[in-house]
Parts: structure tokens; sequence; C-alpha cells
């Protein structure tokens, strides 16, 4: 159980920079943070004591196998944390180069 | 086991907390590359190899992508004094976390034990799943054949992120 | 010519971390190795046709040995650095002017310079490497040249120029 | 973008095939071995990644491969799914039916459409990652000049 509970300690520390950082960088880096504590989650729960990993031995019929189940979600996550990870890049260099700057206060003055 | 990846998970929490601190924006980027790989050891534990070898490529490619931004614009981290507008936030963030960890207290007492499956339905996807679909390689299996609407709909949202980023930032159209 | 070396190296590495002799596995692997030579092969080595002489490779087989040796040899060296209480180091960069003419035997001597413990080339520029040293014996190039590139410059030079 | 020293460019040489090669090994045993479409196609992406950053922009004529790599891309989904649509064609009456006959578990052509699904999602990923790498280079050529 205090895995899980360190999992969410983990998501919770993501949280907190995407709250209280006013960098976008900061901002990106909390939430793939938050990202990867949700994947480690989904693989903790799928878990099973002495379980072998997924890949059929066609030879031993009684063995143990973990979930495939919750590995195949976190497969196309990650993929798609990639891209939109990629994507929030795109957004933030585009702010930069418009702004000059990386904080979000500031862009808000800026703007009025 | 579980001692193991407990260690691994607080390494990576201090990584994390170190990432948000930092004072130089290339030193958080790459602490943050500390979370991902050790989440590829994780993976490897758990006995899970597909995702530990997607996890390693793709935080290569996020730390490519990441430190080239912050190279091409400014390293300095803009946070200058603590004013009254940042105590409130960090006030109402700490009230919000300990709401959620009070939340997870409650929701996790019926969770069974860690090694334990949970999931009634695995059963489905491992027992003859081999003469089902014919795939040796269980997880391809389910992505491909029980659960081909997810991957269908992932490579849309792929599609997608790709037709985003290239609207963004091309600024003159194609000749 | 550069075409069919990038086949048959592709062709040995598929069978390799394959490891069955199926014919459909060699057929997918002839398949991917002239994929692999059609988008790679224009960016691999231009006169492949030296690979083909018997005496670059008894040469390479001589810098081998000397490679592994001088290796043993720095290990030492930079354990007893490390691990003196004085830590006699006296770290620097020097300029050392090679003689080798073709791209690929300077980058054969860099990554053997390198990978000796204790010196580390910093960069290429024109003819000249700056190596960075962990210490410092003499400040004469002539000298320190001789000390750095060791027996590597004349073996590189005659089975890879 | 400038290319990267001389022992960067020549060890690149050597290696971005041999990365390329592994990466379709990846795609191609998805069903057999641990790995599939998506993580091949990363790799794969990997290696053109290399080449770009060790010769610089000028290297690969970029206008045009980012052009060729969105191409790819969509034909890629597209065939994707008309392989799924096959299934409801071909009698079977069932979206992402399996109707191909299976074979022995274990060897390399086996398991029906599932190598087909991963080399068609391999190009896929591939072409994406590199498109969204080519964007940001064409960006910060077009912002620099």
């Amino acid at each position: 159980m205090t895995v899980y509970w360190l999992c969410f300690i983990l998501f919770l520390v993501g949280l907190y920079g995407v709250i209280t950082r006013r960098n976008l960088i900061k901002i990106a880096i909390s939430l793939s943070v938050m990202e990867f504590s949700c994947f480690l989650f989904l693989a903790l729960i799928g878990y099973t004591e002495g379980g072998a990993a997924p890949i059929v031995d066609t030879a031993d019929p009684v063995k143990i196998y973990v979930d495939p189940l919750p590995q195949a979600m976190v497969l196309t996550a990650i993929v798609i944390g990639l891209a939109t990870t990629a994507m929030l890049m795109a957004v933030i260099i585009r702010i930069y180069r418009k702004y000059g700057t990386f904080d979000i206060r500031e862009i808000n003055n800026l703007r009025g | 086991m579980e001692l193991a990846i407990s260690v691994i998970v607080i390494f990576m929490i201090l990584g994390a907390i170190y990432a948000i601190h930092a004072s130089d924006i290339l030193s958080a980027v790459i602490a943050g590359g500390i979370v991902g790989y050790s989440l590829v050891i994780c993976f490897l534990l758990l006995k899970a190899p597909d995702l530990a070898i997607v996890q390693i490529v793709v935080e290569t490619i996020t730390l490519i992508i990441m430190v080239a931004v912050v190279l091409d614009s400014s390293r300095k981290e803009a946070y200058g004094k603590f004013d009254t507008q940042a105590w409130v936030t960090a006030a109402t963030a700490v009230v919000i976390l300990a709401i959620l960890f009070w939340f997870l207290k409650e929701a996790s007492a019926p969770l069974a034990p860690f090694g334990e499956n949970t999931m009634r339905m695995a059963d489905a996807y491992v027992n003859g799943a081999v003469d089902k679909t014919g795939s040796v390689n269980l997880v391809t299996g389910v992505l491909f054949d029980f659960r081909g609407y997810d991957t269908l709909g992932e490579a849309t949202v792929l599609v997608t992120a790709v037709l985003g980023v290239l609207t963004i930032l091309r600024i003159r159209g194609r000749k | 010519m550069r075409y069919v070396t990038v086949f048959i190296l592709s062709m040995i590495f598929w069978l390799l971390i394959t490891f069955r002799f199926t014919v459909s596995n060699i057929v997918a692997g002839a398949a991917v190795a002239a994929i692999t030579s059609a988008i790679f092969g224009r960016y691999y080595f231009h006169n492949v046709g030296k690979f083909l002489q018997p005496r670059r490779w008894f040469w390479f087989l001589v810098y081998l040995v000397t490679f592994i040796w001088a290796c043993i040899k720095a290990n030492f060296d930079v354990a007893y650095r490390v691990l003196h209480p004085g830590m006699p180091i006296r770290p620097g960069i020097v300029k050392v002017k090679t003689t080798l003419r073709s791209d690929f035997a300077r980058t054969l001597l860099a990554n053997s310079i390198t990978m000796t413990p204790g010196t580390i080339t910093v960069d290429i520029i024109g003819d000249e490497m700056y190596i960075h040293w962990i210490y410092i014996r003499s400040e004469d190039p002539a000298v320190y040249s001789r000390m750095v590139t060791g027996r590597f410059e004349e073996y590189i030079k005659k089975f890879a120029e | 973008m400038k290319g990267m020293t001389v022992i960067v460019k020549k060890t690149t040489q050597l290696i971005a095939g041999i990365v390329f090669l592994y990466g379709i090994y990846i795609i191609l045993h998805g069903h057999l071995t641990p790995g599939g479409g998506f993580a091949g196609g990363v790799i794969v992406a990997g290696s053109f990644i290399l080449l770009i950053l060790a010769y610089g922009s000028d290297f690969l004529n970029l206008v045009k491969e980012e052009r060729g790599s969105t191409t790819y891309e969509n034909l890629a989904i597209l065939v994707f799914l008309f392989l799924a649509l096959t299934g409801m064609v071909a009698g079977v009456g069932i979206f992402f039916a399996n109707w191909l006959p299976h074979g022995t578990p274990g060897e390399l052509v086996s398991a029906g459409f599932l190598p087909l699904y991963n080399i068609f999602v391999g190009i896929e990923v591939a072409a994406s990652i590199l498109t969204i790498f080519l964007a940001l280079i064409i960006f910060k050529e077009e912002v620099l000049k």
C-alpha cells in the first residue's frame, strides 16, 4: 500500500508545481511529472506477485503472467504524452517569440 | 519488490521537487529527466518490458526537444521576490493538496494490497488469448485485437497533435 | 558499391539479432536490408573497396592489441591519481597537430584518445585536435604530441588512410 | 542550424543505419518479443533525428522532407483504417476482425493482421514525430533569418 501512497504523492508534487510556478517551461515539466505518476499507478495495479512478463511461453502452460491490459493502455498513453508535450512546447516557443518572456504574470500585464 | 519500487519512487519525488525549485531552467529540464528515466527502471521491475522500451526512447526525444527550446530562449528563472500573491497561491496549493491527500486515504481503503491482482477481467485477456489472436506477445494482442478501437483513437489523436503543431509553428503558408 | 556494402552489413546484423534461419525470416531480412541500403547507403563511406585488402586487416589487429595495452596502462595511472591522497593532477587542454588526411582516420584517432582514460578529445578544427589531459607532463609540442597520440597514429595511418 | 564536428559526423555515418534497422526489427517482431509499432516507430524517427542533429538542417533539403513525412503519416493512418474496414467487407461483419489465418504462434508470419497493423502504426508514429521535429527546426530557421 505504501507504493500507491508514494505514487500519489508524486502526483501531488506535480500538481503543486502547476499551481504555484509562473514559468511556462516549469509548468510543462510539472504536467509531465503528473503524467508519469499516472502511468506508474496503472502499471502498479497490473502487477501480480511472482508473475512473468506477458510474453506467452507455449511450452509452459501453467505460468502466471502480469495483467497485459493496463500495459496496453499505458503504451498508447506514453506516445500521446510525447505528442502533447511537443505541442505544448510549440505553443510555449511561439509565446516566447511574441512577448519575450516565459513568465505568465508578465504576459498577462503586457496584453492589457 | 515493494521496497525497491518505493525507494525509486522516493528518488523520483526528490527529482521532481528539485525540478520545480531549480533557479536555472536547463537544470530543471535535466532534473525532470531523472523522473522519466527512473520510471523506466520501475517498469522493468514491474515486468513490463514493452513500456520500458517505449518510455526510454520517448524520454530521450522529449529531452532533446525541451533542451532545444530552452537553449533557443532564456535560461533565467523569472521568479524574483515572494510577494503577497505568491503567498496566497502557495497557501491555496497546500490546502488543495491536503484535501486531496485525505481523499486518497479514504479511497484507497478498498484497494487490494500491492502484488495481488485487482482486476477481475484480466483472466479473459490472459487465458486462451494465444488461440484467439495468434500473437505470443499479449500486449500486442490486447492493443490491436481486443481493443483495436483504442489504438485507432490514439492514432487519430497523434495526427491531430501533429496538425496542431504545424498550424501553430508555420509562419508563412506553403508556396 | 556503397549500397552493396550497406546491404551486406545490414543483413549480417539482422541475422545476428534475430538468430533464426527460417525462409520467412531471411526474406524479411533481405527486404529490410534493401530498404536500409536505399535510405542510408548514400551517407556511407565513399571508398569501401579498401575493406578487402588483407594487409589493412593485419595492421588493424596490431592496432587493436596496442590500444588495449595502452588502455590498461592508462587505467592504472588514473586509478593511482584518484586514490592518492594528494591528488597529483594538473589538468589542461593541449593542441596536437595530426598528419592524418582522411576524416575517418581522424575520427578513429580521436575516439582512441577519448577511450583511453585521462585524455578526452574536445574538438577537431582543421588539422589540429584539442585534447583535455588530466596530467600535463610537458609543455613542448613535439614531446607531448608523442605522449598523447602514442603509437596509434602510425598504425591508423597504415590501415585506414 | 549548423552541423557538429567531424567526429560526430563520421560516427553517425556508421551508426544511423544500424539504429534504423533495429527499429524495423522491433516493429516486425512486435507480436513475438517486447516492442511493437509504437516503440519501433519512435526508434526509426530517432535515427533520422540523429542524422539531422549531426549534419545540420541544410543537409536534408528540409521543406521537401516535411511535406514527405506529412504525406506518409496521413497515408499510414488511412491504410490502418482500411485494414480495419476489411473485416466488415470480408463477410465477417465485425470492425477490426482478424480474419486472416492465424498460423503457428511463435513464427514470424503468424497472428493474421497484427503484423500489418504493427507496420502501419510504426510508419505513422515515425512520420508524426519526425514531422514535429522538422516543424520545430524550420520554425527556428525562419525566425533566425
